[in-house]
């Protein structure tokens, strides 16, 4: 099983002040392969990060990298951070202040001699475009070049597993596409696990060979970005991958074309399968809320017509909400200044909404969140 | 007039750097392990180098006195074995000297580590460094604000010993008789000429000592 | 001229090491809506900020509010913040956390009675929707109730003029939508100019009735939303709101169907007047790139066949690149999944390009930032 | 015994309560002007209370001597007014235990006002309130730990005082026998059991110190 990833822990915070009663309970496999822990801020990514480095130390469970046993609460195995040696690339880059860039790049390579260490520097310097930033000191740098110094440093011993904490979040837009790219084809060249933390959607999906989803301490879903995406377990993953169309359904059956489900006036149709008077939401992602102009005769199943209430323009898209019939709700779609001008709607007109039944997702009724 | 300041100025720049050498490699122990680590007994070794720095100087040296005397726990065991008595010497003055100053490292430098970002010692422990490894070349070498602010407040202290070393070393002419205790054996017998010269090489160190954590 | 506002300051850092020759030269008037100061970190909006709130002092120039002069170089004129009384949000909230919500939002109510204090209280909190808070420390607040009772706190004494500096930033989208329209609502009802820095194009473009943008000290380009969007006026402008295709013309002209920039081996006719012979950029939003299968025979201008080279999934949309025939570039498109899944292209398949003159952007040409 | 111990006890309370409310108003003065104000002089007013810090307390007596003596600066006008000599009074005691334990003050107070977050005092003057109003219900109160640290810190230096008192206010029974100079008298004196007595009340009021401040 080389190059693999195990990871099953477990660790209670109870009783403290700050956070009261967070459990962590985090169970995953990866090959090696860009592994996303995708989360808000407080779901436990970090500290799973930190378990896999062996800075943090979990109550109970097993950790494997590579074949090579991390912790393993059972036979008592805790390797320390010195034995594990992965690569690690903190949030804010943390490059050792009083050294250059050399130097940062070569502190891990112990026991080398200088030549191997002069060797590795310049493959390093290289692989990641900044040569000629050697004898820099990091309070010099820019934070893209930051970045990528502190990948280099983390690179150069070889470790068996790269783990990266919210790498681009303090990088502008531009240079974060760069990055982005450079981790993929780094994670391609050394074919080991990458382990990546995020609570961008955005750049979870573009980057990941596989989404972890995390949500107050653990896993709702792992799967390949698309399965994740477009088809989210359950409410909270919904949320997190922007479905930010939620219903709660008053009432479910079976029709002749699928499946159905009664929110306020409107009945949904969906291909999944639901259980007649089961309690269930549904959701459906705003760019998969089609719009017609109002006079116009669609047919098929989910369409009504209905009123545009607001029209709001982000720049490259806009998104229009309309009324759900016989209910307060309100449904949003979103589509390109194209397709939204070619409608020629604005707040009070008609027009008749659109859903693929395919595209309706099912999750098991639940207390939304905040 | 010189002539007389020239013992106790090197008098006190021994027990001084005696006394500082040691506040510095015990203090960087005693400032990591409570800035890093979690023991039992934390908290009594954090009171017990704090005391000196509230307890008045006179009663330091007196505990001292009760401890190193003839019949003091550990003076009576140092008389037994060595038949040497520590008590007014400038050995005794250099005990002095470290117990009240080593309060001034410990407070500064577990400061100055403690503000040190974990982080980068946690990357160290990523790259195959031991803690003592890191402790040395990043922990330290981050921290030397704090640690030269805290060996300069040291040897001042040092330097300005009084009470304790009174009560310890007392003031004896030509053996413990440190610059601090001459200004007032110098004042108390009216040699004013002595004084003011004491009180200026004092006034300059001090200066010196400012400028140096400034 | 009650109700604007002019700002027409400079301010000048220089032979500080930390930024070397930063210089804010910043002038824009607005009325009473809602003005976004758009740009990068350290591009100088939270300072601009900062001196309309009377918090730092412009070298030289003159700030008005509401017929009002809070500073003026020429006759020596500078009110102090407690005479400017702006409403200020900081972006971290800083809340008092030795008072709870109550005290915090009755802070500013000086000389108020008892009575009107408590009722100015309830106004705001019911304003903002924490009633039931009043009691709280900031300290068991979550971020979006922070972030209200900061709000609450500069509205509580009638502020002339409302700052808020990047808000949202802190924040998780869900909690940032409901409080962006709060915002919204909040200025019309109060009638009152509201300034709000963000470095968020979809942000800017959402809320502002006004964009002012921002880019190492000056303003580049003030309008509405729609005017800075689509119609940048330079470069840096157009890198921030998004246009990721700029690329410089090898030659200019003149044709039949409007003017022509060269690039490599293409030709791209754009609305917009260029003299013969300048030197010019040109530029095109991603969603502008519009692709079509490659044996597809469509006519017009700005129509070419070229390669896919790489197709991303960011979720909601797909960013295809597409070489640039005769050069090493690249040209992205970016398309709804329902679009692309209609294409049927991958990585290496034949396509072809369609861009409509009008969405052409051309700038003077300059050194590209990096 | 025990009597002996109460005059002692008694002008050690009162001179260390003096100075240090003393203390606590001037200090808080000075902290918040160098923690948030620019003027010219800074340095020189941070140097100038800062010095006793590192200046050896008998080198701080003989400089006060200098300046409040008959003779002194300050001393002549005061003697020339009002015919009342200041050296050798319980009075003299209180201006040296302000002098040493003022620069703990300003040093801690002025730490914890500084790292008050401005943004809070930016919002109180946009709030309408004035520098004052702002320093005395915003600043000083997230400052609280600090003071109180501060506060704590000077008292126990006023208690322990010994070098620089015994300059200025002598060792006078029934008029400035501190206890931090009684038990030097004690002890000289092979009065053990009151040396005891005052050791124990000093331990403990230390401890409370310590105990207040951590």
């Amino acid at each position: 099983m080389t190059g693999n990833i195990q990871v099953d822990i477990e660790k209670r915070y109870s009783g403290q002040e700050e956070a009261p009663d967070f459990n962590l309970d985090v169970n995953f496999t990866a090959s090696n392969e860009l592994v996303v822990l995708f989360g808000r801020s407080g779901s436990g990514k970090t500290t799973t990060l930190r378990c896999i480095a062996g800075l943090g130390k979990p109550d109970a469970g097993f950790i494997e990298v590579n074949g090579k046993v991390y912790f393993d609460s059972g036979s008592k195995k805790n390797l320390s951070p010195q034995d594990r040696r992965p690569g690690y690339v903190f949030q804010n880059y943390a490059l050792f202040p009083h050294m250059n860039v050399a130097k940062n790049i070569t502190y891990g390579l112990k026991g080398k001699s200088d030549a191997e260490k002069e060797q590795r520097l310049h493959e390093m310097l290289e692989l990641l475009h900044i040569t000629g930033l050697q004898d820099q000191y990091p309070s010099r740098l820019s934070g893209g070049q930051k970045q990528r110094v502190a990948l280099a440093r983390a690179l150069a011993p070889n470790p068996d597993i790269l783990l990266l904490d919210e790498p681009f979040s303090a990088l502008d837009m531009v240079v974060r596409m760069r990055l982005r790219e450079r981790i993929h084809s780094i994670q391609e060249k050394l074919d080991i696990p990458v382990l990546f933390i995020t609570h961008n959607p955005v750049e979870a999906f573009t980057l990941a060979d596989k989404v972890v989803v995390l949500h107050e301490g653990s896993v709702q879903q792992e799967g390949r970005p698309e399965e994740v995406f477009y088809n989210p377990c359950n409410r909270h993953v919904a949320e997190l991958v922007g479905v930010s169309n939620i219903f709660d359904a008053d009432t479910a059956g079976k029709s002749e074309n699928g499946f159905v489900l009664d929110t306020d006036s409107i009945s949904i149709t969906t291909t999944t399968n639901v259980e007649q008077g089961g309690r269930y939401s549904w959701g459906v992602r705003p760019e998969n809320v089609h719009l017609h102009p109002g006079g116009e005769d669609i047919s098929g199943c989910n369409v009504f017509s209905t009123t545009v209430r607001s029209v709001v323009n982000r720049g490259a898209s806009r998104v229009v909400a309309v009324d759900i019939p016989g209910g307060g709700s309100v449904l949003l779609s979103e589509m390109d200044n194209r397709t939204f001008g070619k409608l020629d709607i604005g707040p009070g007109s008609q027009c008749r909404v659109e859903i693929d039944p395919r595209d309706v997702l099912v999750f098991a009724r639940e207390d939304s969140a905040d | 007039m010189l002539e007389q300041a020239i013992y106790p100025l090197y008098i006190t720049l021994k027990i001084a750097t005696l006394s500082t050498i040691l506040v510095v490699l015990v203090g960087l122990l005693i400032s990591y392990l409570l800035a890093r680590r979690d023991f039992t007994g934390k908290n009594f070794v954090d009171i017990l180098v704090t005391l000196p720095l509230v307890l008045p100087p006179t009663v330091t040296g007196y505990l001292l006195v009760i401890l190193l005397g003839k019949n003091g726990v550990l003076g009576q065991s140092l008389f037994e074995i060595t038949g040497y008595s520590i008590l007014f010497t400038w050995q005794a003055a250099v005990i002095a000297a470290f117990v009240v100053s080593l309060p001034l490292m410990v407070k500064t430098t577990s400061a100055a580590i403690g503000s040190v970002d974990r982080e980068l010692e946690y990357v160290a422990y990523t790259l195959g460094h031991s803690e003592l490894e890191t402790a040395l070349f990043v922990t330290l070498p981050l921290a030397k604000k704090g640690i030269m602010a805290g060996l300069v407040l040291s040897f001042a202290r040092a330097v300005g010993e009084f009470g304790a070393t009174l009560m310890v070393a007392g003031n004896i002419p030509g053996k413990t008789n440190t610059m601090s205790l001459s200004i007032y054996t110098a004042f108390q017998s009216g040699n004013d000429s002595l004084a003011n010269i004491l009180v200026v090489i004092l006034v300059i160190m001090s200066l010196v000592s400012m400028a140096a954590t400034a």
